[in-house]
């Protein structure tokens, strides 16, 4: 790989973007799960094995362990994806062991409809009354369960919005840092979400007051655009760096190599 | 020695399923749902059905717009990149459908406790969430005795009939899945309910699975009954012998928006066909055969 | 299979009497399995698939299903035991949701080595101190569990003597019925101990006291034999039959067909 | 992508186990003991470790002899057919030995707790025995939230170490079985564990393993060493590939009736051999091998 593969590309999309800030959260040693509509972590666990973190062990659609698809497929839990794999993990018996464990599989990338000031998430019900809502959503799935199973949590959020990103969710799918502060902690419960990674920017969690703040902001992309499309106050530190861009081998192997079919354009723009 | 439970989806369903069960199904999102077994539940005009799945699809947006089930246990619906299940979330915002939302080690539990006849198994997921408060008879926060954490408590739950599709099944129910990965519900779904209603791909001889014993995933005394439905989890895929039908799901996902248009769909897909093979037919069988197999590439 | 198949046999020793009488415990819709060292109930679970019971469903070793061994092998735990199974149970995350359950695997055959008057067995101490006792036993190993999860036992003890079933057990290993009386079914247990088969007689519980009773002598077994070999006063009705003889048949089955090796002969004397 | 675990069986038990460690052996009386690894331990002098078994056979006997042990928790002790353990029941006896003596699902439950980092898992088992009372620290009877029938709460168990032996390895540590019955411990041991250390019949390369994915049963994110012993188990069975020695079964059980005897078959076969190797050829290693491999007639 010449020189040139280390420089920041200049020719890159919002999605491509993406998935290089959310390949760098995975390291050698880590252990990545995906699960359903996951075109962007999946795509982010794909770059990371091939570039800076070959070691990063992938469990495809939580049950195909180091599996060499060709390309990201039309589903992030079909058999393409998981084809060639080392082994097939059974997921009652056996991949709970594991997720639930606490040495393995301590990083998830996950989503959600809304996620509030402090890294709630609702999967479940947008309205006042669970059983007669104003509108269902899919559910909680294994999200509930990662919110308080001390994982490190990173949201990706593709379309950055007053409706995604909320004061408070209706509902909590999944805990965050709940009221904020300490109320996490004292509930006994470890990691948390870390950070959340939109179509305009890069935020994460305030240490003290656990509250959203903006890390960084997409190339192009002004302070009113992420608070004209936040349905909260963010914390905004006085100096907000731009989101390194993805080098120009990143971009060649997520447009070449992973994702030649640009299935993870599908995820923007619902 | 055979005990032969084979017989007909038609017997299957009229024999094992009564009005008001709470009917396991084996579903993973656009995955692997025993959908002979529910065309038909819908066909004998079941009603008050309860259903529990880790993912529901399309199954479930049928089983709402037809009407009959008034309630799911489950972590999730969704057809994934066909979008939500228009019917099915239209049936719970209206109140037809109530919904006992679990996340995925919660629903594990209740089930496992039901299979192990235990009162209950513990998680430590879903501490913190308002899914516990939402559901106090079968969630309960309670102390570790030895001094540790609070767990969950998750109240056994024991269905009275699950509904599976395997590759392989021989008279006896013997189960045998061709290496893939298992569907998560085959784990525990089948073990923790009363009756069991298997649909195979193919019925074999129980020589056939003596081959690879270490392959058959369940035992044939806890199934009561059998049934050959080739094709019977379209159009859901069932790796590695046909992935999910696209065409299909998006043809439904766009009918299902319009009243008019979801019944035309429903009448010609679901209530007009007599039989697995009216229904294959009307789905453009062969064609659709080797399309799904060509795109799996198996 | 000629009518004579049914006559009772003159000529058969008792290890063939027990295994006959073992197998009549169990019929079609049962599901049988075994642990190790249990040659009398592997060739009693053959025996009745082979005559009255094709429907027995045998769990060989808990984990070969439906298996077709040649013989009784020398250990009741190796593969040949198991040999062109249907399917192969996984131990710990599937044999006990089925045996746990309590719709499946319903009645287990087991020994123990020491039995008391109430059916609670001791296989882990002989003496007064658990951490220093006389004689350190196996251990309960799943004895333990069958005894509280509601199972019908069916002992076995080829060695009827007061040291084998003594007044009270020093260690109480696997409920019976603890004090006797309605002591199990308060403690809300179900199932419990059905019979006991011996190389001199054949003992059940007498239903109100929950007392050891004595229901059949062996051929040629006096009631005094029986009394100086039990460690405690037996339940004794009035008239006690003789044990209804194996047939020629089953001798013949378990002499050339099941157990041609004599490995049943193992258990006697020890 | 290959982080290579490949180290020799003495590095791996220098590296890995501790004096004083609890150590979770797979072993069913006479069936698939890890005996290099557990040979190792004796030649390296370890002490005061705690051993967990299922069913522990000439393994348990010997770390007995030895003093390697201290503590045993497990649900049985035996060489089945071979008799009873002597060297351990005089330990524990003598009171060298402490026992922990649990059913087979109160010791699941203590492990599947410790693998799923939950306080306790409950069982139904032992209600009405000794056994709760004689274990207050990890046995508790606690009432069911539900209103339902109480249930025992059996404290999550961590072991320090893991031994297992298997078939087939890759450097990486997955680890796959060949068509057998699987050891009952390979369900949770290793999973509970903190460490893993996998000895097996053959190192292999990950190709080999993705031929049959299904049948992978350990993923090597889990394992710290793989080191390859042909014959590792002996003298215990290792199906299908070879069966139990009886004879060498039967030369113990004499031996560890003597101290003489038995301190000087154990000179013979655990102190002596300075390698697997010379351990084999003093075990008869060619006679042995065709021996027991044909008595297995595979």
């Amino acid at each position: 790989m010449s020189g040139e593969a280390y420089q920041e590309a200049r020719d890159y999309t919002v999605d491509e973007l993406m998935i290089s800030v959310l390949s760098n959260f995975f390291e050698d040693g880590d252990q990545a799960c995906n699960g359903m509509a996951s075109f962007l972590p999946v795509s982010a666990f794909m770059l990371a094995r091939l570039t800076h973190a070959p070691g990063l062990v992938w469990l495809a659609s939580a049950t195909g362990l180091e599996p060499r698809p060709a390309k990201v497929p039309a589903s992030t839990l079909e058999s393409q994806l998981w084809s060639d794999s080392v082994m097939y993990m059974e997921q009652y018996g056996d991949f709970w062991n594991y997720a639930m464990n606490g040495r393995w599989l301590q990083k998830f990338c996950v989503g959600a409809a809304q996620l509030d000031m402090y890294g709630n998430a609702n999967n479940s019900v947008i309205g006042a009354d669970f059983h007669t809502p104003k509108v269902r959503l899919p559910g909680t799935a294994g999200l509930g369960d990662m919110g308080s199973l001390g994982k490190l949590l990173y949201y990706w959020n593709p379309n950055h919005s007053p409706r995604s990103l909320v004061e408070k969710v209706d509902f909590v799918s999944a805990a965050g840092y709940l009221g904020g502060g300490d109320e996490r902690e004292d509930l006994g419960l470890a990691g948390g979400p870390q950070a959340v990674v939109t179509n305009l920017a890069v935020l994460d969690f305030e240490p003290e007051s656990k509250r959203m703040r903006l890390r960084s902001a997409h190339r192009g992309v002004t302070m009113d655009d992420i608070r004209a499309a936040t349905g909260f106050e963010l914390v905004i530190p006085t100096d907000v760096p731009t989101t390194p861009a993805p080098t120009e081998e990143q971009v060649r192997l997520i447009r070449e190599v992973i994702d030649p079919d640009g299935m993870r354009k599908r995820e923007f723009g619902r | 020695m055979a005990n032969n439970k084979i017989t007909s989806i038609e017997e299957a369903i009229a024999t094992h399923v009564r009005h008001g069960d709470v009917v396991a199904l084996q579903n993973m999102a656009t995955q692997a749902a025993p959908m002979a077994a529910v065309r038909e539940l819908i066909r004998q005009d079941k009603r008050g059905l309860g259903v529990v799945v880790l993912v529901g699809g399309i199954a479930v947006d049928w089983l709402s717009f037809a009407g009959v089930m008034d309630r799911l246990i489950g972590a999730a619906v969704t057809m994934e990149q066909f979008g939500l299940c228009q019917r099915y979330r239209k049936a719970v915002e209206g109140g037809r459908v109530r919904v006992e939302e679990l996340s995925e080690t919660a629903l594990n539990a209740r089930l496992g406790a039901g299979a192990r006849n235990l009162p209950y198994l513990p998680t430590r997921g879903l501490i913190g969430t308002d899914l516990i408060g939402q559901n106090p008879d079968n969630l309960r926060l309670v102390e570790d005795p030895f001094g540790g954490p609070a767990v969950v408590a998750c109240r056994a739950l024991v269905p009275d009939v699950a509904l599976v599709h395997a590759h392989r099944v021989d008279a006896e129910g013997n189960v045998q899945y061709k290496p893939t990965t298992l569907w998560p519900d085959i784990g525990i779904f089948p073990k923790a309910a009363r009756k069991v209603i298997v649909t195979a791909e193919e019925i074999v001889s129980s020589d056939i699975l003596r081959r690879s014993p270490d392959r058959t995933v369940l035992p044939g005394f806890v199934v009561d009954a059998v049934v050959e439905v080739p094709y019977g989890a379209h159009p859901t895929s069932f790796f590695p012998e046909y992935r999910y039908d696209s065409d299909f799901h998006l043809a439904w996902a766009k009918a299902s928006r319009d009243d008019a248009a979801a019944q035309e769909f429903f009448d010609r897909h679901v209530l007009g066909p007599t039989s697995h093979a009216e229904y294959l037919s009307a789905a453009e069988g062969a064609a659709m055969m080797s399309r799904l197999r060509g795109r799996e590439g198996v």
